[in-house]
């Protein structure tokens, strides 16, 4: 029986899952033994979740079809105002605590702005061009919500009523089940028919035109998926921070954070931004607590040796000492 | 007196354009040796504005005669980055390294800024700051004035250094063809550490220029870097007179834009124009196509 | 004309690249499983006719019709589920994928074929090829031959009526030519499809192909049986340069 | 045997997984014109770039006056008297010719002799003088490639590599090239050409080196190569250039 078990984790494809449900697992019963309300783990671990999530968006986009997204705050920011518009105005009329209606418009809003920038820009730019298409999303959207003060609230933004707050569990545990949706969507994306197409398209898109590839439409739908990841990011972000302005959800860490913990952990695998997210977190929330302020200067000087000497990441480590072993 | 006020705003908006012009030419020579964008512009701009406080504020030292430390002492900065930083991403042509290598180094050169100068708004102050000339109604004020002087001057040294010097000419064929001009002879880390160099140097006149017209904090330095890249675009990416045109173009838009539409729209207004330029004209409303080798 | 046997047609098909002209009025056409060789010498556009076949670039002039319809300017992608396949000269594998993968690719976006699975098209594909042994192994673990085999295995996946080869032997050894020639050879008994093959070995070319189309310039010089154009004056000079002395 | 300038000895050279060269070793004599010849893909070009450092070599020594070039970057080798003047020219298009030829004069070694070596150019070349201030991308075909040999030879090289000097241009042009490689030789040059232009190339060496799938199949005298019936065989194949069947 145990070499059975074995044998079947020693298989490659089912490593992921393995450690993705022996991960769960452990994450699911943490809160018995600890005092959740209190205890900095649980914040941590929260944190780490929402980093994961928005995290899997930018490595299916840029990780796995290539085409590097400087984006994803807009997507981010735009899935948290979503959530508080529909919560302050109870437009589901269900107006109960993550409600996953609201969470899933949350993340359908960003989707249909993918669509509506993602075409023109995949369909004329490549590479870096494409990088720069993106990089003004998150300031436009800072405009565009600056303005419409009547709507949200202008640089003040809009407050939920925190009245409603009982309990650490529910953040915890929502946000441990979108980090796995988040991990079992990218997993599955890229095992499917799908995941060729991205992954032909990130080697050679004129290879891959000729076989038959539509590219644009697989590029938007990555671009849109990423977005989605983000959006719901964003709305369980909103759910915990009751206030939310340009400045606490649209800034540019937003942006820089998915890049940051998957390129630590290996971007275009299915666990680098995961490990890449319990590390930054980690890095981030020690620096927090005891040199609040330098904190992000050692993240950049990371960013700077990572991609300087181990570009493959955390991941690609692994790969790297077994064959020097060679 | 409609056209005074359409004139006063036409000449802040080329005053003003003409900082993200020099900041463009540097982007835009990086860019044609090294084929990245480098992010960390905008941010090294705002350091360099820091400094110029910095010079003012410990040791008294006047703004725009601060320029003959910051010049040379950007410039070597630029270099060192270049050994220090992306030689290695530069050979293996690796360009999404290159491009998070810059990202990284934007993102700690902001928080390094916020560390030692807070995230509180400076300004350098002198006693010419409030100096403003007059004529023919519209209002120019002199430090704008000095900004334009000076970015003019600047753009032609780095024209006529690119024009007329061996280094520039090299420069210049190496953002045609790296492998034909190591055929020449020539070190492909020189030609980079050069337009490095030059890139940092002209962050460095354009964050003192800044520094005298406006206020500044930190986190100015990634929409100056987005202003830069937006100008960079409308000049044409890689064309390097394009870039100082765009920049002073994209000044005009955002003055009219905001003055016609409204303060704060300025930025969805460039950033809009961008996108449009992005796709339907990618080589830049200046010069003629892109060539392919 | 009897156009029913003609599969694919080049009308007067022009393009230059900066001033540069590439093509030049290039009329062309293949037949039913016929084996088509286009050679000439460097430079004479023979790989352009390629990527103006299958849309990566658009002709400035002209128009290319595939089994009686006009498919000029269609997205790449849609040449291909028209029926059109193709190898690179320098290989164009996918080199991060594994073999079967690389398989299924084109298997499952090169087209829709009601009788046949996607996975049953790739695995016969990798069989006729002879590659089913390393299907698990990664692209980029194969030799130069058999990567070129793999590639053939993809045009071949997606059922093509017309496969297009440029360079197929090119940099492989005597030995691996003669197992990629049995493999063609193979493939077109048991499938019947039309190729265009652009070969730099003319000798191979004279004796595989049905016909043969030589370019110089951009310009068709000689279009005819194997044996007719190997005698052909214009030919042997487009080849050897003018004769000396 | 006399002087010996370059010496290539036993390289072997790989792309990747793909071994392109080997045991490749030829002589060049100074003075003379050493021809490369062969089918496409049979390694000339990587020859080229292996002596000027494009490529590395795995295995072998190649030595130039006796020195060892084998580590040393395209810059160096430059520096110590190679010009190499590539496949397709890769001449500085939005540059004027003046300034392309200035480049060409880049290397300290050279500097110095700037306007000995222009107005050389411009004796050899008069069209450039003419066309000094244009954009080189403005120029003809032929005219580039007359610029490419020109920014070589500013240069002062003691060895100049042309590869495939005929290529793309017109039958008038090839002629005036090969002439001027023929004159530049009178002038005392050395030469390494690689050229698919087999008959006129052959007429013009001293030395010839045939290459086939990256190893050398033969070696002579040029014009003892050029009457040899095997070479057509070693460069397109059995068929091609014989009567009748």
């Amino acid at each position: 029986m145990i070499d059975k078990i074995y044998s079947y984790i020693k298989d490659k494809r089912h490593t992921n899952i393995f450690f993705t449900v022996l991960g769960a697992l452990i994450f699911a019963i943490i809160p018995l033994f600890t005092d959740v309300e209190a205890s900095y783990l649980i914040y941590f671990l929260f944190l780490t979740f929402i980093h994961i999530v928005i995290a899997q968006g930018w490595n299916l986009i840029a990780g796995y079809a290539g085409q590097i997204s400087l984006g994803q705050n807009a997507f981010f920011g735009l899935g948290a105002y979503t959530t508080a518009l529909i919560w302050l105005h109870d437009i589901t009329k269900t107006g109960y605590y993550f409600d996953p209606v609201v969470m899933i418009l949350s993340g359908l809003a960003p989707v249909v702005l993918a669509i509506i920038i993602g075409i023109p820009l995949l369909s004329r730019l490549r590479g870096d061009y494409f990088a720069f298409g993106t990089l003004g999303i998150g300031q436009i959207i800072i405009v565009v919500f600056l303005k419409a003060r009547a709507i949200t609230g202008g640089a003040d933004g809009l407050h939920i009523p925190s009245t409603v707050y009982e309990s650490m569990m529910p953040y915890y545990y929502t946000g441990l089940l979108l980090a796995l949706f988040a991990i079992a969507v990218v997993y599955f994306i890229t095992r499917s028919r799908i995941g060729f197409a991205l992954r032909a398209i990130r080697e050679d898109e004129m290879s891959a035109a000729s076989h038959g590839v539509f590219i644009l439409k697989y590029k938007v739908l990555a671009f849109a998926v990423g977005a989605f990841l983000a959006g719901i990011a964003g709305s369980l972000y909103a759910y915990y921070l009751f206030h939310i302005n340009p400045d606490s959800v649209l800034n540019m860490n937003w942006l820089f954070y998915p890049i940051l913990m998957c390129v630590l952990g290996g971007t275009g695998t299915i666990m680098g931004p995961v490990i890449g997210a319990f590390f930054m977190t980690a890095i981030f929330s020690f620096g927090d607590v005891y040199f609040a302020q330098t904190h992000p200067i050692v993240s950049g000087v990371l960013i700077i040796l990572v991609m300087k000497f181990m570009p493959t990441g955390i991941i690609g480590l692994k790969d790297r000492i077994l064959s020097r072993g060679k | 007196m409609n056209l005074i006020l359409t004139l006063r705003v036409l000449v802040n908006g080329v005053l003003f354009g003409t900082t993200y012009g020099i900041a463009a030419v540097g982007l835009s020579l990086i860019f044609g040796t090294m084929r990245i964008i480098f992010f960390a512009q905008g941010t090294f701009i705002i350091f360099f504005a820091y400094i110029s406080y910095w010079l003012l504020t410990l040791l008294g030292i006047d703004p725009y005669l601060s320029l003959i430390i910051v010049i040379p002492a950007s410039m070597l900065l630029g270099s060192a980055l270049y050994y220090g930083i992306f030689k290695e991403a530069a050979a293996n042509e690796d360009k999404n390294i290159s491009l998070l290598l810059a990202i990284g180094l934007m993102y700690l050169m902001e928080n390094f800024m916020l560390v030692v100068w807070t995230p509180d708004p400076r300004s350098v102050v002198t006693s010419y700051t409030t100096l403003v000339f007059r004529p023919f109604g519209i209002v120019i004020p002199f430090t704008r004035l000095t900004t334009l002087f000076i970015a003019v001057l600047t753009a032609a040294g780095v024209f006529i250094f690119l024009k007329k010097t061996l280094i520039g000419t090299a420069v210049r064929a190496a953002s045609e063809d790296v492998v034909s001009t190591t055929l020449m002879g020539i070190n492909p880390n020189w030609v980079n550490a050069v337009a490095f160099a030059i890139g940092i140097g002209l962050a460095g006149v354009a964050g003192v220029a800044l520094a005298t017209i406006y206020p500044f904090d930190p986190s100015y330095g990634f929409i100056f870097a987005i202003k830069a890249l937006i100008a960079l675009a409308l000049g044409g990416i890689g064309n390097v007179y394009g870039a100082l045109l765009g920049g002073i173009l994209l000044g005009l838009i955002e003055s009219l834009g905001s003055f016609y539409v409204g303060g704060g729209w300025a930025d969805a207004i460039s950033y809009g124009v961008f996108l449009l330029v992005l796709i339907f004209r990618p080589q830049g409303l200046f010069g003629g196509s892109i060539k392919k080798a | 004309m009897d156009s029913s046997n003609v599969v694919l047609r080049l009308d007067k098909i022009c393009k230059s690249f900066g001033g540069l002209q590439v093509l030049v009025d290039l009329d062309m056409n293949v037949e039913r499983d016929e084996m088509l060789g286009l050679i000439g010498p460097n430079g004479a556009g023979k790989s352009t006719v390629f990527n103006v076949i299958t849309s990566i670039y658009r002709p400035d002039r002209g128009d290319i019709f595939f089994l009686g319809e006009k498919i000029t300017g269609l997205a790449p992608h849609k040449v291909c589920h028209r029926g059109i396949s193709r190898t690179y000269q320098l290989v164009k594998t996918f080199l991060k994928m594994t073999v079967l993968e690389n398989v299924m690719l084109a298997s499952v976006y090169g087209g829709k074929h009601p009788d046949k699975g996607t996975m049953e098209r790739a695995l016969e594909t990798l069989e006729l090829v002879e590659l089913t042994p390393r299907k698990d192994i990664l692209a980029t673990h194969l030799t130069l031959s058999n990567r070129r085999l793999l590639e053939i295995a993809m045009a071949l996946a997606s059922m093509p009526v017309l496969t297009l080869l440029d360079e197929p032997m090119a940099g492989l050894t005597t030995v691996e030519i003669h197992k990629l020639l049995e493999v063609i050879k193979r493939a077109r008994d048991e499938r019947k499809f039309s190729i265009i093959w652009i070969e730099h070995r003319v000798d191979a070319i004279l004796d595989f192909c049905d016909r043969v189309v030589v370019l110089d310039y951009g310009v068709k010089i000689a279009d005819g049986k194997p044996d007719e154009v190997a005698n052909d004056p214009k030919f042997i000079e487009a080849y050897l340069g003018e004769p000396a002395a | 045997m006399a002087n010996q300038l370059l010496e290539v000895k036993s390289v072997d050279v790989f792309y990747g997984d793909v071994q392109a060269l080997w045991e490749v070793s030829i002589q060049v004599e100074e003075g003379t014109i050493v021809a490369l010849v062969g089918a496409n893909g049979a390694g000339k070009t990587t020859l080229l770039k292996t002596i000027s450092g494009i490529n590395s070599a795995a295995r072998g020594e190649i030595l130039f006056s006796g020195e060892h070039l084998e580590n040393l970057k395209p810059q160096n080798v430059v520096d110590r008297g190679i010009m190499h003047v590539p496949e397709g020219r890769r001449l500085f298009a939005n540059l004027t010719v003046l300034e392309n030829l200035r480049l060409g004069a880049y290397v300290p070694r050279a500097r110095p002799f700037f306007a000995e070596s222009l107005e050389r150019s411009f004796t050899l070349f008069p069209v450039l003088q003419t066309r000094k201030n244009q954009k080189a991308g403005s120029l003809s075909g032929g005219e580039q490639q007359m610029l490419a040999i020109a920014r070589a030879l500013m240069g002062r090289p003691k060895l100049l590599m042309l590869d495939e000097p005929s290529l793309g241009l017109s039958p008038i042009f090839v002629k005036t090239i090969f002439e001027l490689i023929s004159t530049l030789n009178e002038q005392k040059a050395t030469i390494l050409l690689v050229e698919q232009n087999i008959n006129q190339a052959l007429k013009i060496a001293h030395q010839a080196y045939v290459l086939k799938t990256g190893k050398i199949v033969m070696s002579g005298a040029g014009n003892e190569l050029l009457a040899d019936e095997e070479i057509r065989k070693a460069y397109i194949g059995e068929r091609v250039g014989r009567r009748q069947r």
